[in-house]
């Protein structure tokens, strides 16, 4: 079983040279920690920045630099700072080759909900709305059973929605699954001593069990 | 071309009662603190403010929600901020939630001449609710509109008397496109320098957007998540 | 009657002190050089200027500045430069007070046609069609006839359109018209030493001629 | 993130007959000049340029018109060039005319995934022809789709090897539009500079848009309308 570092480290994996990626908050963000060694890629921030770095040292944060999680950040060499049109002008134009967020239900069939729960104060969507609607390549990274432990991969989505038929793919404490057309969730891999038996209890949504199912290599 | 006035009083001369105001900033970033502040001491009431965020308790527009000024908030994020949640959940206060990207290009649109254009964001989910949906290349859109305001709020880093503005870093944010679509759009700065002083190939906003200009004083630049890495 | 630098120094009558101003290509552009004493505009032009200044001297030509002729221009403080569709973004969100353009016809209903001539290479419309279709304040510099004597004053455009119902003023050689929204050219000013029956003569759309016309004070 | 290629031949590589591409500059300022003439040499056909205007006989796009390799224009003005009328008039040349403002606004949309918009340019004229209208605000308006391309070729005054893109003057004209709307970007630039010496906050394209940038010899930078005044 994964810890939310170790999710963020398998997600890593996922990066390919050249690539312009979106981190959401929260476990997404610990994706940063764990590039693959030889693997060059650029963190987009929606608030409007390219080419983000890590966190300031302590005494050089600057107020004018933040990240859309409103941390201070810094810039690494050959990012570019621009304004909100411009930054989802990236992002609806398919400029962004991963975008990875949370969520607190996945469907089977892709739909995704992490916005809002009925009758709880209603934060707002910010730009996951955008995001989710306009990736390609989106990998949602999220416990796979929520407190009360019941499974956060659903046949459907019983929270308002934040994008319909998107998420391709999930990486959660027990697996990686693939969101297929028609058939719902692939699994993919297991976690380091996560049977198949506790992968399936835990997904109440479709799940497709194709052969041997490796152990992910961390 | 001279559009500097004296201070963030005499700028904000004409707000009133039920207008719509655009706010410039993200979070706490770049946020136009002495034009909120001059607000606060109008006391201008019903007032509809589009702004990515709702500042926090203390500071930003969460001033104004304690002065109960706002009537309406339209947002995509507002998390940060309890008085915000105790209006809303009581009803005082009418909240419009939209996608951030849908936002910044609505706001793009109303400056420039644009009533409405096609987006994928928000289809399938409330946000398209009572929207015209259209299918481009096999993806279904939906039709959204412009956004204009009686007044915009914005804040820069450098301008000049023709009313340039230059942003810094991430304070750029909503600022260039709040400016676009304001009737009137009020800036404040950081530094108001001599014309000519600014260089034409690098202004963030031309002047042609700006109606009134002043140089702020004591900026706060509140960081809401300081976070910082540990020298090895 | 006037000339064509004539006709320029009447328009410029019409700025007003903080306007925004896109001059056009023939006569429109010699408005810049009769600005009264007192009043301060700026100039854009829809190739990405605002603030654009004289012609350069000799030798200090700069061919990565120019307006939307094609011509060398220079720069005055305080201008800025932009991209294309930033440029148009102040054209159709009305933010210039005052266009300025040539026509080869306008109809009396405040149509106008200054593009195209079926038959004959068609250039394009330029800028000319955002240009009608935003401004708030259109003015028309031409002369009143062509080059055969017929009047470019209409009933109706005969050409094919570039805007619908947008002149609100034409300043020809012989006179300065309002466009009535309904009744047809009103006669506002007669040109030095031009009567009233020659303008009704060279004047084929509807012309409305209340009480004494005054002539232009140049 | 190393996206610089040695030159204008290496630039192109992958533009085939029949493709379409955009092609930065207004007149012949701001052109892409290497990579015109290297596509002249490459020799690809039935090509669909979307550039705002077709160069003179002799520079610019009127090269690869005199060598036959265009099938259709799309511009707003193309009066400059009597090779590109006679091509016209006899029918081998298609050429769409589009209102300029509608043109870069179609490249930007293309860019940002937005696939249609409400302008008013064009309604009541022969541009409108087949198009959807609608009336916002008691004005009519039509509706305009977005413009791809499988190349845009841009060009700069400066750039990195990230892709980020400084243009000089009103050489920046239709360059950035582009660059967002080209499936494939190539840039080429004046001065091609280390990582870092870009300051951040004044670039006008991020790198994001650009795949491929190379730095361009021997600009000819030719003048149209060569206009002076007189030395009092």
């Amino acid at each position: 079983m994964l810890d939310r570092n170790g999710i963020a480290r398998r997600i890593a994996q996922e990066l390919r040279n050249g690539w312009y990626v979106n981190l959401g908050i929260g476990i997404p963000t610990l994706v940063a920690n764990y590039i693959p060694e030889g693997i060059s890629v650029e963190f987009q921030s929606e608030n409007g920045l390219l080419g983000m770095g890590p966190f300031p040292y302590e005494g050089e944060e600057d107020a004018d630099l933040i990240n859309a999680g409103k941390q201070t950040v810094t810039m690494l060499p050959g990012g570019s700072i621009f304004d909100s049109s411009m930054s989802f002008a990236m992002i609806r134009g398919q400029h962004i080759q991963l975008t990875v967020l949370g969520a607190m239900e996945v469907a089977d069939n892709g739909d995704i909900a992490n916005w809002k729960i009925p009758g709880k104060m209603v934060k707002g969507m910010g730009g996951a709305m955008d995001l989710v609607a306009s990736a390609d390549r989106i990998i949602v990274a999220m416990s796979h059973t929520n407190r009360k432990g019941h499974s956060k991969l659903l046949p459907a989505c019983s929270l308002p929605l934040t994008g319909v038929k998107c998420v391709k793919r999930v990486v959660t404490n027990l697996a990686v699954l693939d969101v297929t057309p028609n058939d719902g969730f692939m699994l993919v891999e297991r976690a380091p001593g996560v049977s198949i038996r506790e992968i399936q209890d835990a997904t109440a949504g479709r799940l497709i069990v194709n052969g041997d199912i490796p152990e992910m290599k961390m | 071309m001279n559009k500097i006035v004296k201070n963030a009083q005499e700028a904000i001369r004409g707000i009133n009662d039920g207008m719509t105001l655009m706010v410039g900033g993200f979070g706490l970033c770049g946020i136009p603190e002495n034009c909120i502040s001059a607000l606060v001491k109008l006391g201008a009431r019903n007032l509809t403010c589009i702004s990515n965020n709702a500042g926090v308790d203390d500071f930003g527009l969460g001033l104004l929600l304690q002065n109960k000024q706002i009537k309406k908030m339209i947002s995509s994020y507002v998390g940060e901020n309890e008085e915000f949640e105790r209006q809303m959940l009581s009803g005082e206060l009418e909240v419009d939630l939209i996608p951030q990207g849908s936002l910044a290009e609505r706001c793009r649109a109303g400056g420039a001449g644009i009533p409405a254009f096609f987006t994928p964001a928000g289809y399938g989910t409330e946000v398209a609710d009572g929207k015209e949906v259209r299918v481009f290349n096999g993806k279904p859109h939906i039709l959204e509109s412009a956004l204009t305001a009686d007044f915009a709020l914005v804040k820069a880093w450098k301008g000049d008397q023709n009313g340039n503005l230059i942003f810094k870093g991430t304070a750029r944010n909503f600022n260039p496109v709040m400016a676009m679509a304001g009737k009137i759009t009020i800036a404040e700065v950081e530094h108001l320098v001599e014309p000519g002083q600014l260089d034409p190939n690098f202004i963030h906003i031309p002047g042609i957007f700006v109606q009134r200009i002043f140089e702020g004083v004591h900026y706060e630049k509140r960081i809401e998540q300081r976070t910082v890495r540990q020298r090895i």
